[in-house]
């Protein structure tokens, strides 16, 4: 049983490989072969695992670690699998409305397009899977290898600029995650994470190397201020494209964090670290969300919202430290930013795609120029809607259950700071959509530019059952797999103190969005106008660069003072 | 100070001395010749630190086949630096970023001169089943027996550089010829050199992948080297690139990670898991693997040194 | 001091260097170059932790010293895949400027 | 007899490294490309053959000495091949002002 491990990166592997050998007009057959296993592999782990008393193992070539390498599959790795399977073949559902090449012969967008999304699915599954920290540098940059091709698929130069910075920063970030799995190695003779785990020791070594790693993650998961690469990167990419790296590309480099600082080390990050990083996620919550407002172009905000929901899933670091025992624990905060995780994966996908068919069907994506959307791609906009209220967290969604995780975690370690992020966060998720629902039911200014062909039927299927998945997450019995809290089981999805919950942000959204969105040729307040300006500074490279290491001069520091 | 220590500390001063120069250097191809020689004077830094088959993989590839791909890219970017001057930056950021590097820098000095010695080790694990594997270079053992799974997957991210590679051409030139436009075939001395060089190069190179079982050498050293006997009849444009829909062309850029793949799953067959290699064959085995792992580490690096296609498929 | 010891320091010594040039350098190319001073930086501390694991009469650690192969072969397809994103950029924009508004700032001034 | 191997090993790889510091001097003080092309080739061509003759008496047996004797060969193919082309490049760029 075990060995499907193996299979579940074998099977995608496989398919690339052959997909680049047979080439040929029909590249995208070997992906949608490949699509059904794949999802059947992930389930059937999910399913092995409820079963088992443990995680998964399987040794690879039956060397054991420290010298070997060992895949293993924990409730983390299960649940991450099975979203990410889903999603893909959404985006490959998706991605048949775009990628089909036209002629007989084999055609670059499709060739590339198809194999890398194979390649990201299989060094997603390597980063789930993966028990050793070198396996994982590995996967990770399998994943910046397919990704960043998938930025400039149309070659217009703002999108290989785009590219060319994403690129840079993430070797950045790789590089400095190196260095520390060398040093760790050094401490301990094995990178395997289990051995590690019970091998660690707070000392300086450790400290620095545990401090240069989580900072490389961050450049990677572009968590405010490391953001520089993002906002142009999602939003130029074609739509399927945004909706993979958006969705899942950035959960690769969370999830070895997550990896590293539950796993790993435990016992090391201390308590100042883990508010050093929770004050970052509510920097990116409450910045990425004021700048959504100010984007004048519909993919732009949604970037910007990737933005702030990378900070909401990092929001958990603080509420999962437990101070009698100085060690982060696997209790609800990690419970509650895994949903947070998989509840975007699954809304913003099909929000990037519905945000990509609202401009196939208009020529554009201005979001002063929506009106009249909701008539000339309804069920786009439909989809876009219901994505942002995935966002929000009616109490069906996974969001309402992650929400609803982490403010039980910060109420029950007395953090009441972090509470008021994640109510403040909501307020302006919501206020941002509400800005563009306003356009979005505004008269049509001018008639449609003609020739734009009709939205296939399987790409607005696609993007909307995705989104669909997300508003039903808070409903799955996740017993088996989570350590979730038993009173969660049963909570009542149409409470009125539930639906209230979700209406209260919105009706304080609307104020806020009337007052700092972006709106015609006002003048904004002040206060809109330093936020651009930081922006613009922070997507600066040199600034960039220097906050990437004084981000990890700033967790060294925690991690050796605060203790 | 005994002779060999004022060595190494010469040698460590040089090596800082050129990195220096090739992170001040005015203009980029200054710095990439730096950069070239500095790549030289590590692998020696490496044969100092007893790391003999990583000494000949930084002067093949790190040095070698990196310095073909930056100096070409210099001389086709010339245009491009005077732009940039007036992006360069004033003193004040550049002294805050000179601090942050020194504490990043410093911290890990510190960290270097706490670490124990004798430190942690695997070297005793790895020694043990090399008769057993047939193999008597530890570091091919690693990379091919207990860390073969890293191996394969690196090989795969050297299949998805080409994919990106060739990703940067244009839909019209899709499936043409390799590289950029080269002019007519010249005639000289590079000419002869592209000429006399292979056959010799093709003979070292086997030698080191069949002694990399033993000693220092293997599929990528190897594999290094084959390239770059591929590539000097590039430049002297004995020979066109071949097109990128070739199938002889994409079975070798994918013979080392389908073949790794391939014994990997038969081992569930055969010898009892993925990647497990049969009691008593271990040794043919590996050279099997290694063989194609030459083969596209050789087809590989001279794709990604001479980009996507840049002229329409006739 | 031994070999070894001042190995890492030239190592932590090349990650510094390394570090400022890709922090401070304009050109995408300079970047790469410093990226690639900082990635030998790196794969020296993996070489130092390597000799410091000498055992059972091996010289040094092969574990590490192969994890540095494997390092250099995706060092190089980055910078090749770099490289080739460079090259088309310049060839599509005339410039290699990675500012973020270069694209739209051009588009302003070729409207106006 | 071991001492006069070695005796010859030194005079011949100290002549030898006289030839490369000689033809690092002339690399940084010749005025312009061409010269400091000659000195560099004249640096490779003896100085190298001067250490890898005083090698010889210490090369683990005949196939090692075959294989500095070899190194020897190719560094000489290679560097008059790059002498030859940095010289037609210059020559194509036209004179020095």
């Amino acid at each position: 049983m075990t060995s499907l491990l193996v299979w579940s990166l074998a099977v995608p592997i496989g398919g690339a490989l052959l997909a680049f050998v047979v080439g040929g007009r029909r590249v995208h057959w070997f992906a949608l072969a490949t699509l059904p296993i794949g999802l059947a592999i992930a389930i059937a782990i999910a399913a092995a695992l409820s079963r088992s008393s443990g995680p998964l193992l399987y040794l690879i070539g039956g060397w054991s670690p420290p010298l070997g390498v060992a895949l293993r599959a924990d409730w983390l790795s299960a649940i991450m699998m099975v979203i990410t399977a889903v999603v893909i073949c959404g985006i490959a559902a998706f991605a048949c409305g775009d990628f089909i090449s036209p002629r007989p012969a084999e055609a670059r967008r499709p060739f590339a397009f198809w194999i890398l999304l194979l390649a990201l699915w299989s060094a997603l599954n390597l980063v789930f899977l993966s028990g050793d920290l070198f396996t994982l540098y590995v996967a990770l940059e399998l994943l910046v290898f397919s990704a960043v091709p998938l930025v400039c698929l149309d070659g217009r130069a703002e999108t290989l600029r785009a590219a060319l910075r994403y690129l840079l920063f993430a070797l950045l970030g790789s590089v400095l995650y190196l260095v520390g799995t060398g040093l760790l190695y050094g401490a301990c003779g094995t990178l395997d994470i289990d051995l590690l785990a019970a091998c660690l020791r707070p000392e300086p070594v450790t400290l620095v190397a545990a401090s240069l790693m989580t900072a490389g993650l961050l450049a990677k998961t572009a968590l405010f201020p490391l953001y520089l690469w993002l906002p142009a990167a999602h939003a130029g990419a074609p739509p399927a494209a945004s909706a993979v790296l958006s969705a899942l590309v950035v959960k690769g480099s969370f999830f070895v964090a997550v990896r590293l600082w539950f796993f790993v080390m435990p016992a090391l990050p201390g308590e100042a670290a883990t508010q050093v990083m929770s004050a970052l996620a509510a920097a990116a919550i409450v910045f990425a969300s004021l700048l959504a407002l100010r984007q004048d172009r519909l993919k732009l905000l949604v970037a910007y919202s990737t933005l702030a929901q990378i900070g909401y899933i990092f929001l958990m670091f603080a509420l999962a430290f437990d101070e009698g025992s100085g060690r982060m624990v696997q209790g609800s905060a990690l419970v509650g930013g895994m949903m947070q995780a998989i509840s975007h994966a699954t809304a913003k996908a099909g929000m990037f795609m519905a945000a990509g068919m609202i401009y196939a069907s208009l020529g554009h994506d201005r979001i002063s120029e929506l009106g009249g959307i909701a008539r000339a791609a309804p069920l786009a906009a439909l989809t876009f809607l219901l994505a942002g209220l995935a966002l929000i967290g009616p109490p069906s969604s996974g969001v309402y259950l992650a929400k609803t995780l982490l403010l039980r975690a910060a109420d029950n370690t007395g953090q009441w700071w972090w509470a008021g992020v994640l109510q403040v966060g909501g307020v302006l998720t919501s206020a941002y959509l509400i800005l563009v629902v306003a356009h979005a039911l505004a008269p049509m200014r001018r008639a449609p530019t003609p020739g734009h062909a009709a939205i296939p039927r399987l790409q607005q299927a696609a993007a909307l059952a995705l989104v669909l998945c997300s508003l039903v997450l808070g409903l799955v019995p996740w017993q088996p797999w989570l350590p979730l809290p038993v009173a969660m089981s049963g909570h009542g999805p149409l409470g009125l103190a539930a639906l209230w919950s979700m209406l209260w942000p919105i009706l304080i959204g609307v104020p806020v969005a009337y007052l700092l969105g972006r709106r015609g040729n006002r003048r904004p307040w002040r206060v809109a106008l330093w936020l651009e300006d930081a922006d613009r500074l922070l997507r600066q490279w040199p600034t960039a660069g220097a906050s990437l290491v004084a981000v990890a001069v700033a967790l060294a520091a925690a991690m050796f003072f605060g203790r | 100070m005994t002779i060999i220590e004022a060595l190494d500390i010469g040698l460590a001063f040089l090596v800082l001395g050129v990195a220096g120069w090739t992170i001040a250097a005015h203009e980029a191809f200054t710095a990439v010749i730096g950069y070239v020689v500095y790549g030289l004077l590590l692998a020696l830094v490496w044969v100092r630190l007893f790391a003999l088959d990583v000494a000949l993989t930084e002067a093949a590839i790190g040095s070698g086949v990196t310095g073909v791909l930056l100096i070409s890219a210099a001389v086709r970017l010339r245009a491009s630096e005077a732009e940039m001057m007036h992006e360069r930056l004033g003193i004040a950021p550049r002294l805050v970023a000179a601090a942050l590097c020194l504490v990043a820098a410093a911290a890990l000095a510190a960290v270097v001169l706490d670490m124990p010695d004798p430190g942690a080790t695997l070297a005793p694990q790895a020694r043990q089943p090399l008769a057993e594997l047939g193999l008597g270079n530890a570091i091919t053992a690693v990379l091919i027996a207990y860390r073969a799974f890293d191996t394969m997957l690196e090989k795969v991210v050297l299949v998805l550089a080409v994919i990106g590679v060739w990703s940067l051409s244009t839909d019209a030139n899709w499936g043409g010829l390799a590289g950029p436009t080269r002019l007519e075939r010249t005639e000289g001395p590079l000419a002869f050199l592209a000429q006399l060089l292979p056959p010799l190069g093709i003979i070292v190179a086997l030698h080191i992948v069949w002694v990399g079982a033993n000693e220092p050498g293997g599929a990528f050293q190897g594999g290094a080297l084959l390239s770059a006997m591929a590539l000097i009849v590039l430049m002297a444009r004995l020979r066109e690139a071949p097109a990128i829909g070739r199938r002889w062309l994409r079975v070798a850029l994918i013979s080392g990670p389908v073949v790794f793949l391939a014994i990997g799953l038969l081992g569930f067959a055969l010898a009892g898991g993925f990647l497990a290699y049969p009691l008593g064959f271990a040794k043919p085995v590996i050279v099997f693997i290694e063989v194609f792992m030459t083969l596209s580490v050789a087809a590989t690096l001279p794709m990604l040194v001479i980009g996507p296609p840049d002229r329409r498929p006739s | 001091m031994n070999a070894a010891t001042l190995a890492g320091l030239s190592g932590a010594a090349l990650i510094g260097l390394g570090l400022y040039g890709v922090l401070t350098h304009p050109h995408p190319l300079r970047k790469l170059l410093s990226f690639n001073v900082l990635g030998s930086g790196v794969f020296l501390m993996f070489g130092i932790i390597a000799r410091k694991g000498a055992a059972a009469g091996l010289a040094a650690d092969p574990v590490p010293q192969a994890l540095v192969i494997t390092g250099i072969v995706i060092a190089f397809s980055a910078t090749a895949l770099a490289v080739a994103l460079l090259l088309r950029l310049f060839a599509v924009d005339r410039s290699a400027t990675l500012r973020p508004d270069a694209t739209i700032e051009r588009n302003d001034r070729s409207d106006a | 007899m071991k001492s006069v191997a070695d005796i010859f090993t030194i005079v011949a790889v100290c002549a030898g490294s006289f030839f490369f510091l000689a033809g690092t001097v002339g690399l940084l003080r010749f005025p312009d490309s061409l010269t400091r092309l000659h000195a560099l080739t004249k640096a490779d061509n003896l100085g190298l053959g001067l250490v890898v003759l005083g090698l010889l008496p210490q090369a683990n047996g005949f196939l090692g000495g075959l294989k500095l004797v070899a190194v020897w060969l190719l560094v000489q193919l290679a560097g008059a091949t790059v002498a030859q082309v940095i010289a037609e490049a210059l020559r194509r760029r036209g004179p020095p002002p």
